[in-house]
């Protein structure tokens, strides 16, 4: 019987510790207010800094995206910390304030995502950016609904189209593919049809690759698609794979996978004695892959958006001063370049929009309406190309790619940015009755 | 044909580790009666243990081995002890539930200590050899002998010394075995030793090819289709359903899926998902897999 | 010398099987408990050899004491380090074990080197176990296996044993024969025996003492002797009436039901 | 079964099985009804937010209410839940987006789906028990999982859109008004489940779970028994998918993960298993300390610790679940309904409480 108390008292005390912890998160809100009560005691005072600017935005810190969504979250850090340091975003009043990001770790789950939205939305949150298309289609509808701009990082061109409040500033998968065909034709100089393999993650993000309508496009192409190939995002061997691959006589070979699964096809494409021309889109990271499998990555092409690697642009540059300055090395790794850009983007929209809307009217649609459909010819000073989003502008985001090759333990720029090719058939729709739908939002 | 035999070879080569694996997986359900679902985690760890000795502790590879059994071996022990102890004479799902809460812990204190990067593991050569018509990487000739020497080693343990009986007697009949004053609490904590630092060599041979990644500890939820068609209280049954799981999962992308493929379903994929149908088969045949006991209940 | 004092046990926080007994186990000795089924005596030995607290049981009440050492308390392989062996009903072996890996589990709490003479000597006991050294416990036949258990038991040089119905299920030359080694063991090892059994008979022939329970109480006590010519006894548990005539079970039956201890 | 109260008698059979016995029971059910109505209305919880935090805990207990039944009571234990549920949902997006079938039409339709799907894993997994069975289930998600992901119709990894549910030219639109919907299904479905474990069916799947073969020899036989537990739980989770996916307006294969199916159990053990209260006390309590965790308290560790932001918030999640979940199956295996039965016991035997 004393036993059982114990325990049961022993339990409580647990859960009831548990139960503490909303108490702690919401000790950590009560530092928020008493910052924003300071804030706005200095609002009074003329030292010019007004309430904080909020942008969210969701990361897989878990799951097969882990790494990479790690150097995003850094990236995203490094840049509004670089945008505070030099006075916040000014209002139409010429008051500086800070920007903040609210942010959490989805762990992949479509729940959190919803859940965090709502929250960032209650919590006056002006932009929303998801890194992957599952969460973002669950996110889509509401966001529409309310006008909310919600960025999607990564995706394929099914789950964005049409886009109403939508974005993706980076190319879609299917297109990068696309682009890659292209590419590869360019240099194609023998009399036989081209014969593409493709090796696709199994997941939504690697079969996105195989997709009928971009399999459709490449055929369209006269290039023939000899393999067709899944694999693990963690694969113990590949052999199986690229016999396929080498039996049907391919040619050329594109690969939908991230890092770790690309230093095991390196491997046993080495083992395997097969030596043709691969490339992958912008999650596999060159940069990690020469981490993993330095001694057989030679000569992988990376399809990317944006990068590192020696190039003396302004924003490259920029890129490295900040890592040096927050992270005390620049560490130069692709994803954090794709971050920069994204959030660069983000909050020049809410930057944008706090030209034109005074502070206190600023809210998600005036964001979208004033700030998204305003930016046009965007610089990132060499980071990506030029991006354009909304209505007026024919295409949303950008579409170039850049691709880069391993050569020995150094990764190098082996062109410049390639548009990508509209591989969806129906991608007319938008450009006509998708286009029509925009117009009707931002006419309201 | 030259396929085939190359995909044999692989699968063969493959499947020892898987069958080292499930081999940890097994111990602890003969000895202790509960499913260790964490056995993923426990791989996954062992790699990262060892990623540790080499890049961080700058130790040799042996010594980087060492370290590794043994960090592993006493994070079996406090596993057996902190978790599984007070699981005794608990229902069914309390126990699968306990190691399936412990294989989420793991992980997140995984992530806590490693962060969720992909780190390279690089601890073999890099050379290949053809062998009877086939390709085979340095890496897993590696994998295959040091699987086929702990395996061989372990059942020396088992069959020889005290330990062993000890482990055997409280498989069959733990009352009994206590009754002959053997400390079954004891028994359960060596069997999380063997299972993790057998675990662990799994992990090395596995990360040595392809990283290590939180997401290593998806490979230990292959060794569930082992065990279910090798049977769950087996050890021959863990090795050779190792073996069959490794060759299936090469047949599987080299013959079905270009079959699967033109049945619909994108670009085949059967690698993991064949091995379970295979096992649901068994199981509807065999229900207690290839080499499993059948446990005669009584009412 | 074991001594159980009062002893009380719960089964599963509400069952109450023992209800406070008390006997003693004098060294060089064997005692029997006689009773039904259902009376607790398979629980008394459990709670004496600890293994007990693997079923949700508890000792609720009073004590046991060996050689004056409090052992209600210890873990069961503390309780055979002190020479108290359990050897459980129905022939418990490990079936998959050889005879010989078998008689070697029984040696696991010991650290010297004899085990090999210890071997012998249960061979030399139980001369049949000799030529099936190799073979895989489970399949012997039921009288190889009960001595199997019992020569396990003897590997771990207990001073008590704890038998828990030696002779079930076998038939009743067999069952015999192991008794008679059972005596044997007392005499020339000088090993003390709690023995449980349902053949009252053949028990009283080899015990020294016994005890009768009843629905976890004991209920008459007496030297072997005594119980032997105690009417009631006979009755009951010999089954036979003062003619020496077995009486029907329903006659029994109604007996029994009208008179109480 | 000390689950009256005190003092009060049942006269007759039909009263001893009548879910609601007494007047105080009947007021405080009308009571609770009424407080579910006007919560996204009034008072602290009616933001989108936490209208959006019930829905899905309202979701939950529906999906966790089945593996009840198929785990808690008849004592088959199932990892498949999730991907019942996601067969449940793509009936649901498919039927909905492609055949333009109405809510009322989808949603029966997507638990008889998940039945159908269910019944043919059941097949294999009712000849198996214990740990086989676990892995057979587990066989089953990634089986439903792959087929998904792989089946063109199906919208592959690419998903599919659904519109809002509408029932005649209601449309529900804002989050109120689903919620309204969702909790009346969820109403519907514990108060149907309740009736299973009451009536003849529920007694044969404890006589099962407690012991298949002695059940067996008392005339039930296991073999019906299990099949029927796991289509009752796969038609729970069928339910429970579409209605996720009418809320999530997208199905994706990637929403029915292993973890989800690691999370119904989890939240079973918290609840109690074999408690149709605890059902619910699980679902509200695990979504409630996940939601706090993940959403709250991970991106402020994050933020107080800016160079480990990435490692705390992701490892603390799943060492919170470890946590609560661990503490559970050893302190208290019989969960939250186990305390809320001695709560109301307590309460009921005051001023004589000795009973526990």
């Amino acid at each position: 019987m004393n036993i059982s108390i114990k325990r049961a008292m022993l339990l409580f005390v647990l859960l009831g510790s548990l139960l503490l912890l909303p108490a702690i998160g919401a000790c950590g809100d009560d530092d928020e207010t008493a910052q924003e009560e300071t804030a706005q005691e200095e609002d009074q005072t003329p030292t010019d800094l007004g309430k904080p600017v909020k942008i969210s935005q969701t990361f897989a810190l878990t799951g097969p995206y882990a790494s990479q969504h790690k150097e995003i979250f850094e990236a995203y850090e490094d840049y509004i910390k670089f945008i505070n340091d030099n006075g916040g975003l000014k209002d139409t009043n010429g008051i500086s304030h800070p920007l903040e990001m609210l942010w959490v770790d989805d762990k992949m789950e479509v729940t959190t995502e919803l859940s965090f939205f709502e929250k960032a939305k209650a919590d006056g949150s002006l932009i929303h950016g998801s890194l992957y298309s599952s969460a973002y289609g669950a996110l889509l509808p509401k966001a529409e609904k309310e006008k909310i701009p919600l960025f999607c990082f990564s995706s394929s061109n099914m789950v964005i189209d049409p886009q109403r409040t939508g974005y993706s500033m980076f190319p879609y998968y299917e297109d990068v593919l696309g682009a890659y065909v292209d590419w590869f034709l360019q240099t194609w100089d023998k009399p036989s049809q081209p014969k593409l393999a493709i090796i696709a993650l199994d997941n939504a993000y690697g079969k996105s690759a195989l997709g009928s309508e971009i399999l459709d496009f490449i055929e369209s192409r006269g290039v023939d698609v000899v393999a067709k190939e899944v694999v693990d995002a963690v694969p113990v061997d590949t052999t199986a794979n690229l016999i396929k691959i080498q039996n049907a006589d391919a040619d050329f070979i594109y690969a939908q996978v991230i890092a770790p699964t690309a230093a095991v096809i390196a491997r046993d494409m080495q083992k395997l004695d097969i030596e043709l021309t691969i490339a992958s889109p912008a999650p596999m990271g060159p940069s990690a892959l020469l981490d993993m499998a330095p001694e057989a990555c030679d000569g992988w092409i990376g399809m990317l958006w944006a990068g590192f690697y020696a190039d003396d642009d302004r924003g490259v540059k920029f890129m490295r001063d900040l890592q040096t300055e927050y992270r005390g090395s620049p560490m130069e790794t692709d994803q954090y370049a794709l971050g920069i850009a994204s959030v660069m983007t983000m909050v020049e929209a809410v930057r944008l929009a706090m030209e034109e809307v005074p502070f206190d009217e600023l809210s998600p649609e005036k964001v979208w309406q004033f700030g998204i459909n305003r930016i046009e010819n965007f610089d990132t000073e060499g980071i990506l190309p030029p991006i354009n989003l909304g209505v007026e502008h024919g295409y949303y985001g950008q579409n170039h790619v850049r691709p880069v090759q391993i050569q020995g333990t150094q990764i190098k720029w082996i062109d410049d940015f390639i548009k990508c090719p509209d591989t969806m058939a129906y991608k007319e729709y938008y450009q006509t009755e998708g286009k029509a739908i925009a117009e009707e939002l931002a006419g309201e | 044909m030259d396929m085939f035999i190359q995909l044999l070879i692989s699968g063969v080569l493959v499947g020892t580790v898987y069958g080292l694996i499930a081999l940890g997986f097994v111990l602890v359900y003969k000895s202790s009666g509960i499913l260790n679902l964490a056995q993923g985690e426990l791989v996954m760890l062992g790699a990262y243990i060892c990623y540790t000795g080499i890049n961080v502790l700058h130790l040799n590879i042996a010594l980087a081995f060492l370290f590794t059994f043994a960090v592993s071996g006493v994070m079996g022990i406090v596993i057996s002890r902190v978790a599984i102890r007070p699981l005794v004479g608990q229902p069914l799902l309390s126990v699968i539930m306990m190691t399936i809460v412990l294989s989420i812990g793991l992980r997140g204190i995984a992530i806590l200590a490693w962060g969720a990067e992909t780190e390279g593991l690089s601890i073999f050569g890099h050379s290949y050899y053809h062998i009877a018509g086939a390709v085979v990487s340095e890496q897993s000739i590696w994998a295959f002998a040091l699987s086929v020497l702990a395996v061989v080693a372990f059942a020396l343990y088992f069959q020889k010394t005290k330990g062993g009986r000890a482990m055997r007697a409280v498989a069959e009949d733990q009352q009994a075995a206590q009754s002959v004053g053997i400390k079954i609490i004891n028994v359960f904590d060596h069997s999380w030793l063997i299972a993790a630092v057998v675990g662990a060599l799994g992990g090395i041979l596995l990360a040595s090819g392809s990283g290590v990644s939180i997401e290593l500890s998806h490979l230990g939820l292959k060794v569930l289709p082992v065990v279910l068609i090798g049977g769950l209280d087996s050890i021959q049954g863990a090795i050779i359903g190792g073996v069959i799981v490794g060759i299936a999962e090469n047949m599987a992308v080299g013959y079905l899926d270009p079959v699967v493929s033109d049945w619909g379903l994108v670009g085949g994929g059967l690698r993991n998902v064949f091995p379970y149908i295979l096992a649901l088969f068994i199981l509807v045949v065999r229900p207690h897999g290839l080499f499993g006991q059948k446990r005669i209940e009584r009412i | 010398m074991l001594t159980v004092n009062g002893v009380e046990v719960i089964y599963s926080k509400v069952i109450l099987v023992i209800k406070g007994i008390s006997f003693e186990v004098p060294d060089r000795q064997i005692v029997c408990l006689l009773g039904a089924n259902g009376a607790g005596k398979t629980t008394i030995l459990k709670a004496i050899s600890g293994l007990l607290k693997a079923e949700l049981g508890v000792i609720t009440d009073g004590h046991i004491n060996w050689d004056n050492r409090r052992i209600d308390r210890m873990r069961p392989e503390e309780i055979v380090g002190l020479g108290v062996v359990q050897v459980l009903e129905g022939r418990r072996l490990f079936r998959h074990l050889t005879t010989e890996d078998n008689l070697k589990t029984g040696a696991h709490i010991r650290k010297d080197h004899a085990v090999k003479r210890d071997i012998d000597m249960v061979y030399e006991l139980f001369p049949r176990l000799n030529d099936l050294k190799k073979r895989t416990s489970g399949y012997l036949s039921g009288g190889e296996q009960q001595m199997l258990v019992i020569g396990r038991a003897l590997m771990a040089k207990p001073q008590l044993i704890l038998l828990d119905e030696p002779s079930l299920g076998l038939a009743p030359m067999l069952a015999d024969e192991i008794l008679k080694k059972v005596k044997m063991i007392q005499t020339e090892e000088g090993t003390s025996f709690l023995l449980v059994e349902q053949n009252a008979k053949a028990t009283l022939e080899i015990a020294d003492y016994g005890y009768i329970m009843e629905t976890g109480r004991i209920v008459f006590e007496g030297s072997a002797e005594q119980l032997i010519n105690n009417e009631d006894i006979k009755e009951f548990y010999i089954g036979l009436s003062e003619l020496g005539q077995r009486k029907s079970y329903r006659e029994v039956k109604h007996y029994r039901r009208r008179k109480r201890w | 079964m000390f689950n009256k109260p005190a003092g009060t008698f049942n006269a007759s059979y039909t009263k001893d099985e009548a879910i609601v016995r007494t007047r105080t029971q009947w007021g405080l059910l009308i009571i609770l009804v009424g407080i579910l109505a006007v919560v996204p209305y009034y008072g602290p919880l009616a933001s989108d937010y936490w209208i959006n935090f019930l829905i899905y805990v309202a979701i939950t207990v529906i999906s966790v209410q089945g593996l009840n039944i198929l785990t808690g009571y008849c004592g088959q234990i199932s990892l498949g839940q999730a991907a019942f549920m996601a067969v449940g949902a793509y009936t649901t997006a498919i039927l909905s987006s492609k055949a333009g079938w109405p809510f009322l039409a989808c949603l029966p339709m997507a638990g008889l789906m998940a039945t159908a799907v269910g019944f043919i894993f059941a097949i294999p997994a009712v000849r198996v028990k214990g740990f086989y069975l676990a892995i057979t289930t587990l066989a089953a998600h990634f089986v439903i999982i792959y087929l998904i992901i792989s089946l063109e119709f199906t919208g592959g990894s690419i998903g599919i859109y659904i519109e809002r549910p509408r029932i005649g030219s209601i449309i529900f639109d804002s989050p109120q008004s689903f919620y309204m919907l969702v909790i009346g299904v969820t109403i519907v479905m514990t108060v149907f489940a309740k009736n299973i474990v009451r009536t003849k069916v529920g007694w044969a799947f404890i006589a099962i779970r407690d012991n298949d073969l002695a059940a067996k020899v008392m005339g039930v036989n296991p073999f019906t028994y299990k099949l029927l537990a796991f289509s009752i739980s796969a038609f729970y989770a069928g339910i429970a998918g579409s209605l996720l996916v009418y809320h999530l307006q997208f199905a994706h294969p990637e929403h029915y993960g292993l973890t989800q199916a690691i999370w119904l159990l989890g939240i079973l053990i918290v609840g109690g298993m074999g408690s149709i209260n605890g059902a619910i006390f699980g679902s509200i309590f695990v979504r409630l300390i996940d939601e706090i965790t993940n959403i709250h308290i991970s991106p402020a560790l994050g933020n107080l610790f800016p160079s480990l932001a990435g490692q705390m918030s992701a490892a603390l999640g799943l060492l919170v679940f470890t946590a609560i979940v661990g503490i559970f199956i050893i302190y208290e295996p019989r969960g939250l309904s186990h305390r809320w039965q001695l709560l109301k016991a307590s309460y009921r035997l005051w001023p004589f409480s000795y009973w526990t």
